[in-house]
């Protein structure tokens, strides 16, 4: 099977969800690039290059790019979506939620309720997440709990190739407001990809490593450095269940829950701030319906409780490392129950 | 159509341009506006309306006039004074009742109430309770026409207030770049809850701030259903030609609180009397319908007395539709699997 | 000592703020009303009446009517902040922070860290929360998580008049940004409250009932329904701690982990949509910090994951009631452990 | 001074109105403008510096002709471009120099980085990474001038990417109906990253949308210091004076990327090259104050030296300085106590 990045996986179900139907259109700043300059159109390709050669390919009607104007882009969306349309909206970095965040929380995501179910608002919201880039406090935070909290949103966050392509070839046929997060820092990765369109379940984990000693539940990039800690600690015959929920809303509760009764024991890992976010919902989960098979506390893993800072050490120290992980899976093994 | 400030145009009203037929629909929506107002008025001081009501009265026949021009499958998107445009789009009056009452057959089914009144059957995108909330939205729509190459258009109704909002200026910009069909519709009532528009728009006026965007815009007496029907008329057409968004400005007078019960101590001295009396646009529309022999006094009266007995009607149906279902709290979250 | 309301409370701590310092400055929309119109100036003094009175004793430099331009509101509070006065911007709803969290959330509440500690950002921001008015989806949402999760931020959530009028004269005199959340519900509840000046300091639980059998933390008005259900079980011989966190952040971690400490069950209760919300966080820090303790799930009482319905069967059914906090409370109790 | 839009004016070039002090200094800091981002983008290449950069190369003499008028107190805030607007208004370049490649002594204690360059003595209120996010924040510095009774002004810097976004405009506004001491000027280089201006903004130009919100707005020639330092003495004095905001769109070029790394693909052919060669501020300004005898070649030649080495000095002692402690991870989230 071919191996593809996570980059080429999405720009790969883009082009072929918007092959496939014409109502799929893409929006944002620089989702072409170029536009009114002198030089070369698709100059960008979205400033990842996640979107490259859908201009060349779908044309202005349906590759728009934008003034920066966040609001309008995603009110757009909504509107679009409610209308005949299958937007794909970019939001250059998550953090920008904050001009944008009425049309997200209070517009799209309550549509179809409010409405009585008479309104839809098949759109996707494309966002990037993931602090390492030196890129500082409003560049580099994951709010992917900020998302999940609100009734009327799903949120995706892949963590490989193949996810992306698959959970993005769903969020787009999805009839909901999807918000499809991607981690800057795993865009260079690669996995096998299959050519053909296929779709992931949205609230399906996947269990990254099967084991009995631990489950380790991670959202985003933090998953892999979980990988490796579980691999290290699998030499020593310590075996982990790895789950990754790939989509926080719907969140698979089942898996996790089927895990901990088998072992007991959680660690939750994630890159948020460590107030209300998603290691706080699914320990709350856990602690609320399979205390009865816990038999150490919940450890949660997450970024500090600062601003991310720009400094190399700073910003290493504020996200959770491989050695943090390390040190609580520790500490919730060796607690005698 | 210019886009120079000097000729931002204020038509006078004459009722040429206007057929019988076109006139009576026309009036005809703006007595079941009124009266429906004037009926959840009456409701709500009973106690048998919940939350919170925004009336439309006195606005008629900016909606109306409008309305007049766009299909069903033209797209409106209105604001958290939403009732006279939902009407004037052709929403369903009983569905509407029910809905403001909180009852099955709502419109929402009962989850949206007022501020959220819509049809999606009739191209009416919601009321919206978040001030600026519209004008993002009615770009995505007016986009859609674009795109699908239809010729529809999008109004998104706003006020004065609403006019200071910036997603509505990211909106207005966003139109003028795609050239989408696009209509910003300013109902300046004059108020914002209780600040005065004088002192909230900062420019010479909403049209003209407008008009720095980079598209017509225009200014027109909102009491006057056939000066707003003839601007219309013009604008519905640039935008369907696909030459990009308009915006206008419709001075009209609010002849209710900003929410009912609300004491209005900002109002001056009489001045509310004097607007019911001097900016009245039915007794206006009436008149000068009259006048031009466009209509008769008995038609109308005619028209008045059996709109007076259909919002009767769906006033009492409402009062005897059963709540919703308690089961019903979480249907609907998803449009799909969740 | 004098019968105060919590909407009196709050008008006189900040009359007495504004008495006191000639920095501190209201702004928002309607904070007094009448702007611009032939009618009476300070016509509404806030649409909930909260900054009444304020125009006629401090005059328009210091009580500011504004435009409908929530982020220039709050970022114009922020700028202010840094440059020398204390702002107490009024947002008037709290669903309204999707027209200006950035101003919130990267602004005012990122400036001093991400400036080295250089910038001061000493400003509120009241805003008002709680369903059960028929207001609909988007004027009844509890966002309090929704700030709680920023590092930077201080959030406070009084409870009763007393602790309004404390909370408050200590929010003007903090150095931070400090979001100011009153719940419409309480504003005409009243308990006796001093005339002087007072301050309740932050990260400082109250304990609203001692008892032994189980911990109930709550937030918000759902408090008085919790103490409702307390008093009853009372009546059969059951006790509860009941303890009011009275600040989200900082958050007074040590008395809810001794408390549950003691009780060894948790009921954490508040009028947030169930996801990533403040019932998941106190409950993930418990699950955590005091697991040895716990002798039963945590149990969390909370909205429904929906949006706020309109209709009064269906937003009852939303809130959550004392029947769901006793049903849950006995749950816990009922547990063998 | 009219808001009438046929008179959005385009002074022209005329060193009269500066004295050869003043002249100096603003070469100084163009000069010091020009080497620092030299100097950062080679110390980029080689690895030194962590994130990203946006340089101000070919900008400098907007931010050194306008903050010839301002003060220390006086306040300016910038955006993610925001070294130049940094050294113009006084900030610490070694200091500066220190942040970017985040060291202990940088002026945010290498918290804030290149995107966050603040200098809080100096009245610079910090770039900000998110584009119009400074317009409100500056609008809160215009009031505390006006509420304090100082005749301070705050300057927001913008781009023309950062003039379409809500943030700005509702700043704009709200400037205007508060009659504060506050000046947008918007540095319109042609690019939101590799948008074009004349794609994005929608309006016929920034300065004309400006003035529709009821404010005097003008446009200037941002390649030529003298230029820019006319109307900008008539603007700051206007501003002191309580006449409330004014807005400036200056044209300049961009000799760089958005950012350091940026291929730049959608650059015309030979276009930076053009750009570098006519429109050098940094040369225009010498030209022509040489042959108007405001200063001579050696002065300036000598001026050019002194920086280059003064620049040198500051990176050196830059790449010398320890990294921040591990331990200030968690210092100054708060400014009280937590
Ligand atoms: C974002 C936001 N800010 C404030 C409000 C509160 N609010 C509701 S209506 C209103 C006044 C709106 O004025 P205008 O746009 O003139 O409409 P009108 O009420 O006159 O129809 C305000 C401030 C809101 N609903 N949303
Ligand atoms: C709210 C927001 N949207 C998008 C971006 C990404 N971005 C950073 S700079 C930039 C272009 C800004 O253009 P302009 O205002 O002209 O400033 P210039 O870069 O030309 O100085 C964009 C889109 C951002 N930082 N913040
Ligand atoms: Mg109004
Ligand atoms: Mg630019």
């Amino acid at each position: 099977m071919p191996v593809k990045t996570y980059r080429e996986a999405i720009n790969e179900a883009l082009h072929q969800a918007m092959a496939e139907d014409s109502s799929v259109i893409v929006l944002g700043e620089e989702v072409s690039g170029g536009a009114g300059c002198d030089g070369s159109r698709d100059a960008y390709g979205g400033v990842m290059g996640v979107t490259k050669g859908l201009l060349p390919t779908y044309g202005e009607s349906r590759v728009i790019d934008t003034p920066i104007t966040e609001s309008a882009i995603i009110g757009a969306a909504a509107g679009a979506a409610q209308t005949g349309l299958r937007p794909v909206a970019e939001l250059m970095f998550m953090d920008f939620f904050g001009v944008c965040f009425d049309q997200i929380y209070n517009q799209a995501a309550k549509f179809h309720y409010m409405f009585g179910g008479k309104a839809k608002c098949p759109m996707v919201i494309r966002c990037t997440t993931g602090a390492g880039w030196r890129a500082g406090a409003q560049h580099s935070q994951n709010l992917t709990q900020m998302v999940t909290m609100v009734p009327g949103l799903k949120v995706v966050c892949p963590t490989n190739a193949y996810d992306a392509k698959g959970l993005m070839l769903q969020a787009i046929q999805d009839d909901d407001c999807v918000i499809f997060v991607e981690d800057k820092i795993l865009y260079d990765t690669s996995c096998e990809v299959p050519d053909e369109m296929y779709t992931v379940p949205f609230g399906e984990a996947k269990y990254y490593r099967e084991g009995s000693d631990l489950t380790i539940v991670a959202i985003s990039n933090p998953m892999h450095k979980v990988l490796a800690v579980a691999d290290r600690l699998e030499a020593e015959g310590i075996t982990c269940d790895v789950i990754d929920p790939r989509t926080t809303s719907p969140l698979d509760e089942e898996a996790i829950l089927e895990s901990v009764e088998m072992t007991g024991r959680l660690v939750v890992v994630d890159e948020m701030t460590p107030r209300c976010g998603m290691a706080s919902d699914i320990s709350s989960i856990v602690a609320e319906k399979a205390f009865g098979s816990l038999r150490a506390p919940i450890k949660k893993v997450t970024a500090a409780h600062s601003p991310v800072p720009f400094a190399p050490n700073l910003e290493d120290a504020w996200i959770p490392q491989e050695a943090d992980i390390e040190a609580a899976v520790r500490q919730v093994l060796e607690y005698a129950s | 159509m210019s886009i120079d400030t000097q000729e931002i145009t204020k038509p006078k009203a004459s009722t040429k341009g206007m057929s019988k037929q076109q006139f009576l629909k026309a009036y005809r929506t703006m007595r079941t506006i009124r009266d429906f107002e004037d009926k959840i008025s009456e409701q709500f001081m009973k106690g048998n309306i919940p939350g919170f009501l925004h009336l439309y009265s006195g606005q008629e026949a900016v909606a109306a006039g409008l309305c007049l021009l766009l299909d069903d499958d033209d797209y409106v998107i209105s604001t958290h004074r939403g009732h006279g445009h939902c009407i004037a789009k052709g929403g369903d009056v009983g569905g509407m009742m029910k809905e403001i009452m909180a009852k099955q057959g709502g419109l929402c089914d009962g989850k949206g109430g007022s501020m959220h009144i819509a049809d999606f059957d009739k191209g009416m995108l919601g009321a919206n309770a978040i001030v600026g909330g519209g004008p993002p939205i009615i770009v995505g729509a007016a986009l859609s026409a674009k795109t699908l190459g239809t010729d529809r258009v999008g109004v998104a109704f706003g006020g004065d207030g609403s006019s200071n909002q910036g997603t509505t200026f990211e909106a207005m910009n966003l139109a003028v770049v795609l050239k989408l069909p696009a209509i910003f519709l300013f109902e300046n009532n004059g108020y914002g809850e209780g600040t005065h528009a004088s002192y909230a728009v900062g420019s010479k006026d909403i049209a003209s701030r407008a008009q720095g965007f980079g598209m017509p815009a225009y200014k027109v007496d909102g009491t006057d259903l056939f000066a707003v029907y003839e601007l219309c008329k013009q604008v519905v057409e640039h935008c369907r030609q696909g030459k990009g968004p308009v915006t206008i400005e419709a001075s009209v007078p609010r002849f209710k609180g900003h929410f009912e019960g609300d004491p209005q101590a900002y109002r001056g001295d009489g001045e509310i009397e004097r607007l019911m009396k001097e900016e009245d646009c039915l007794e206006i529309a009436r008149k000068a319908a009259v006048k031009k022999k466009l209509a008769n006094a008995k038609e109308l009266d005619a028209i008045d007395e059996e709109i007076a007995s259909y919002i009767n009607e769906v006033t009492e149906a409402a009062l005897a539709a059963p709540a919703p279902g308690d089961d019903e709290l979480l249907t609907n979250v998803y449009s799909s699997a969740y």
